[in-house]
């Protein structure tokens, strides 16, 4: 019972952590790639060498940091994006978390991660990565009402904010389907917590890296794992709201989360790369006047749908 | 023996080069770019390698050391057409003066660096904090009382003296940007004063470096010249500026794609290049660059358009074009475009509207091999070279940036060309 | 296995670094240490509540501070001196009265969970928090919760009033007359005006 | 047993982010002054960066946090939507609508723009 309640789910966990990162790497190299841009190694091997070479360079520090949150935030990131993907259900049984409120909790992990990223740039105490701390907060603060609105929407048919509820009650059609706004409007919510993209306004180019600008070595290593790992997480829920979870024929739950969420994440490496980067007063106005109203629309679809 | 295994696998990697561009340092930095195995990152401590490109004059060597030092370790420096800082000599800097060794020295050097083959760059400042803390102050850590002193060796942020959108007064921040900043133009050191995001003041230190241009320029200028030559340098000039625009949107393919079109203009055949810059146009207004990414402000007054002239007055409605005076012009039809908001996006649709045409010109110009008919007067890139080349307008940047936020402000510089054209061509 | 052991310890744990991080957020010198401090402790308790087997009262502490702590630490930069705390300083002030009315408050406290009686009723099989309390906001609370729509209405509009400084007409401060030092005297700290170019604000 | 799981995964990754970043820097000497010093390409700061920050988007938050509280009252109705039927329908509904008064009304006023 241990075995089944704890063990596996458990390992499940780390282990689609750890695989999900690299793969995700992997399909970020093949979008570029199909984007045009050169590769001099093979996509497989590229991640391995650059966490390699994070791994062997001196980690750099800046004149007078936030000690605590300049060490704590990256692990932090990456303790939010691990208790995201401890939520989502790999099959009716093996959930590491089963709550009744899991997607509240996971609301709180995208709560939460707007609170890390903001000390990511705050504690290094330099200019380039403070405008970008506080840029990401104004984003941080706006998409977490869509996420809300879209969320709810996904717990009108199934009666509960148990995950798992949520998966059960897609048992004849897919939210995907059902509510054909909330995984466009979720995807970008997805974007935005990992500021990849046309929502990079944390790490942009334009701040020479922005939290990450003074960042190098094995922290930079944390931050990005945990950057990608916190999208992994995001795939697993998006799986489990929208593409009803381990639901699906011939194959086991779990590989079926899998292969779902390697199926966001491929959509996610690509609109990354495909946006050119929103200006932050743009992408408020975006998202209160254009998304805000879409995810309200949303509810009320999944309202009367959930009536019918 | 694990390290040994780790310190290979990380050599496999690309070689990530901080590029620090002296005087005429460009053409090193587009080939590099478009090098696979060559990252060129935007801040120091996410690179292996220091790239001096280009002569750095004295004055810079100071900036040139902070830099340096901003590495993490392990790094070392290679030095292209650049004479090595004096206290390095000894330390086994690499030297390559010609432009195609320079791609393989670096991969050579990010290799080498990593197995600890080479010797490892020395720090050049010495280890003390900007001011003497230690000890000082109230509570031994340089402080004193709320907002005094100099707490763990600088001073703090004090409010200013009014502040430019909403009344509310709050600290400025004071700092010198450049001369090595990868995001604007090499050489270009200003003092800026930040309220919040928003640049309140900007102030230029030292002037952009001159950039070279295509000789074929300079032969316009001095005799006939063909058209369509002149034309593709053109075309190649703008493509160029395009990257730095297009890597500050976050769209790197694009931006390669821009320089590879570039390195094309002198090679390809005009059908092709005109294909090909109708993708890449397309491209860029589906993935957002105009809509998502460029600002509507930074927009240029009647008397900087002026001054600045080119692209840039066009933009602002100064209908002012050398190339419309000249015969060999004239007969291939040509007229000059205009836009009217002069902003930072209409500066781009002007460019990329001026990149067009200058493909159409030079397809016409080929059939009948025409020539310029005036000398002495020649339609720059960067505007008109009557008597005196294009000079250097960086001092607008002072009037244009203050209210503008941080993205906007950069996006507005990288849309100008405030260099000077310089008094050499470019090799 | 004895869980309720297990569930005791790990209660004294985060009660106590509940307790821990509370205090700290006075002990700190940066303001947003502070808020993230006071952050931790909220969340600390939120875990409590979990551990209660408040769901969602938990979860829900965690997100709405979230939220709350991150807007409380912009707002600590915007406004306070020093807010990182580069130098040393009291962030408690009037000692004597809030020591008084930190002991008074916490004797009271401890004196209604030690002496008064809580009501033994294990939890009903088949009870559901969320769904009874989702049943409450449509049954007999409906006129509270829809004025508390109402409320938030106000809120929000008292907050764009007060904070916005450009409103749909432009600045706020066009035309407005700051309070003088002394009654009727001259307009205190009155922005200079453009003698050149500013005139035209003033034709109509 | 839920709980617990979340406090292995929360111990495990907090400890395995933090044993990452410290182990393979553990004898590195602290890097020199002039290296923490701000990178500003070869340009210096007068000031520590942390300063009274203006942030340009501070209506918007406060307009979040009224919002937010509301979305607290909407999980738990979420739940019983179903069983309540159109009763839900019309107070949501009009909670909504009240709501987006609101933020039509912080929209008119320029909220969501840079202040």
């Amino acid at each position: 019972m241990i075995l089944d309640q704890l063990i596996w789910p458990l390992l499940l966990v780390f282990a689609t952590l750890g695989g999900g990162v690299y793969l995700l790497a992997v399909l970020d190299g093949l979008a570029a790639r199909s984007f045009g841009l050169p590769q001099a190694q093979s996509v497989w091997l590229l991640p391995l060498s650059r966490g390699a070479w994070l791994l062997s360079q001196q980690a750099n520090v800046t004149e007078a940091p936030d000690w605590w949150g300049w060490r704590l935030a990256p692990a932090l990131y990456l303790t939010l994006a691990a208790i995201g993907l401890a939520l989502v259900p790999w099959s009716r049984d093996w959930v590491a978390t089963d709550i009744t409120t899991s997607l509240v909790l996971w609301g709180s992990v995208e709560a939460l991660a707007t609170v890390v990223i903001f000390l990511q740039g705050w504690s290094a105490n330099t200019h380039l990565a403070l405008i970008g701390a506080y840029r990401y907060v104004a984003l941080g603060l706006s998409y977490i009402l869509i996420s809300m609105f879209v969320l709810i929407g996904v717990t009108l048919p199934a009666e509960s904010l148990a995950l798992t509820q949520v998966v059960a009650s897609q048992q004849e059609l897919w939210n995907v389907l059902r509510q054909p706004l909330g995984l466009p409007l979720f995807l970008i919510v997805g974007l935005s917590i990992t500021f990849r993209g046309p929502f990079n306004l944390a790490d942009s180019t334009d701040l020479a890296g922005g939290t990450s600008v003074e960042v190098s070595g094995p922290q930079r290593l944390v931050w990005e794992f945990a950057r990608s790992a916190m999208l992994v997480a995001f795939s697993g829920i998006a799986t489990t709201a929208f593409l009803g979870g381990w639901l699906g024929p011939w194959l086991p739950g779990p590989l079926w989360v899998m292969l779902k969420m390697l199926a966001v994440l491929a959509i996610l490496a690509w609109l990354g790369r495909w946006f050119a980067r929103i200006t932050p007063e743009r992408c408020i106005s975006l998202m209160w006047l254009a998304l805000l109203p879409l995810s309200f629309i949303d509810l009320i679809w999944a309202g009367v749908e959930a009536l019918l | 023996m694990a390290v040994s295994w780790l310190s290979r696998l990380a050599a496999r990697g690309p070689a990530t080069v901080f590029p620090a561009l002296g005087m005429q340092g460009e053409e090193a930095f587009y080939q590099l770019a478009l090098h696979p195995e060559i990252e060129l990152v935007d801040s120091p401590r996410h690179a292996s390698l220091l790239l001096v490109a280009g002569g750095v004059p004295p004055e810079l060597h100071e900036p040139l050391r902070r830099v340096h030092d901003q590495l993490p370790a392990p790094f070392t420096t290679l030095w292209y057409q650049s004479e090595p800082l004096l206290e390095l000599q000894q330390a086994g800097v690499v030297r390559v003066d010609s432009l195609e060794a320079l791609p393989d020295a670096l991969v050579d050097a990010h290799r080498k660096v990593l197995r600890g083959e080479l010797g490892v760059s020395p720090r050049l400042l010495v280890d003390e904090p900007p001011n003497p803390w230690r000890g000082l102050g109230d509570d031994g850590h340089g402080g004193e009382g709320m907002m005094g002193g100099v707490p763990y060796g600088r001073p703090m942020a004090m409010p200013p003296t009014q502040d430019l959108r909403d009344g509310l007064a709050l600290d400025t921040l004071t700092f010198r940007l450049g001369p090595f900043f990868p995001l604007w133009p090499a050489g270009l050191e200003a003092e800026v004063i930040l309220q919040g995001d928003i640049v309140q003041q900007f102030s230029v230190q030292s002037r952009p470096f001159p950039r070279a241009m295509s000789p074929v320029f300079f032969d316009a200028w001095e005799h006939a010249m063909s058209i369509a030559r002149l034309e593709r340098a053109r075309v190649q000039y703008h493509l160029r500026a395009l990257f730095h625009a297009l890597h500050l949107a976050g769209l790197p393919d694009l931006a390669w794609r821009a320089l590879r079109l570039a390195e094309a203009c002198d090679r390809q055949t005009i059908t092709a290049l005109e294909k090909g810059f109708k993708d890449f146009e397309r491209c860029l207004k589906r993935r957002g660059f105009f809509a998502l990414h460029l600002p509507t402000c930074g927009t240029l007054n009647t008397e900087h358009a002026e001054a600045l002239g080119g692209f840039a007055a066009r933009a602002a409605g100064i209908e002012g074009d050398a190339r419309r005076d000249d015969e060999g012009y004239r007969r291939l039809g040509f007229s000059a475009i205009s836009q009217q908001a002069g902003d930072t996006q209409s500066r781009w649709r002007q460019r990329l509207a001026e990149v067009a045409q200058s493909l159409t010109l030079a397809a016409r110009a080929q059939q009948n091999d025409a020539v310029t008919a005036t000398t002495g007067v020649v339609e720059t890139p960067r505007g008109v070279w009557r008597d005196e080349r294009p000079g250097d307008a960086s001092a607008l940047l002072e009037k244009l940036l203050p209210g503008l936020e941080w993205g906007e402000a950069l996006a507005t510089i990288a849309s100008l060309d405030v260099a000077g054209v310089s008094q050499w061509a470019r090799p | 296995m004895n869980t309720s052991f297990f569930v005791d310890v790990v209660f004294i744990l985060l009660a106590l670094f509940a307790v821990y991080t509370g205090w700290r957020v006075f002990r700190t010198d940066s303001m947003v240490r502070a808020s993230f401090f006071l952050l931790l402790s909220f969340i600390t308790v939120g875990a409590i509540m979990l551990l209660l087997s408040a769901m969602y009262l938990g979860v829900a502490m965690f997100f709405m501070m979230g939220v709350e702590m991150m807007v409380m630490a912009l707002f600590m930069v915007m406004f306070m001196m020093n807010p990182a705390g580069l130098n040393p300083m009291m962030m408690v002030h009037q000692h004597k009265l809030s020591i008084g009315a930190g002991i008074a408050s916490f004797v009271i406290l401890a004196a209604m969970a030690l002496l008064s009686r809580f009501p033994v009723q294990p939890l009903p099989a088949g009870l559901e928090p969320v769904s009874s309390l989702g049943n409450e906001l449509l049954g007999d609370s409906m006129l509270i919760f829809e004025s508390a729509g109402v409320v938030l209405l106000a809120t929000m509009i008292g907050v764009v009033v007060l904070s916005s400084q450009r409103g749909r007409f432009g600045s706020a401060q066009e035309g407005s007359m700051p309070p003088g030092l002394e009654p009727g005297g001259e307009p205190a700290g009155m922005p200079e005006e453009d003698s050149g170019a500013g005139g035209h604000h003033h034709g109509h | 047993m839920e709980l617990l799981a979340l406090l292995i995964v929360l111990l495990i990754s907090l400890g395995g982010g933090l044993l990452l970043q410290w182990w393979p820097n553990r004898r590195q000497p602290m890097a020199t002054y002039p290296q923490r010093a701000p990178f500003l390409g070869g340009g210096w700061p007068d000031t520590h960066a942390w300063s009274r920050y203006h942030l340009r988007y501070y209506p918007m938050t406060l307009l979040l946090i009224a919002f937010e509280m509301e979305m607290m009252f909407m999980y738990p109705w979420a739940v019983v939507y179903v069983e309540q039927g159109m009763k839900a329908v019309m107070e949501m509904g009009m909670f909504l609508a009240i709501l987006c008064v609101g933020i039509l009304y912080g929209w008119r006023e320029g909220v969501f723009k840079w202040q």
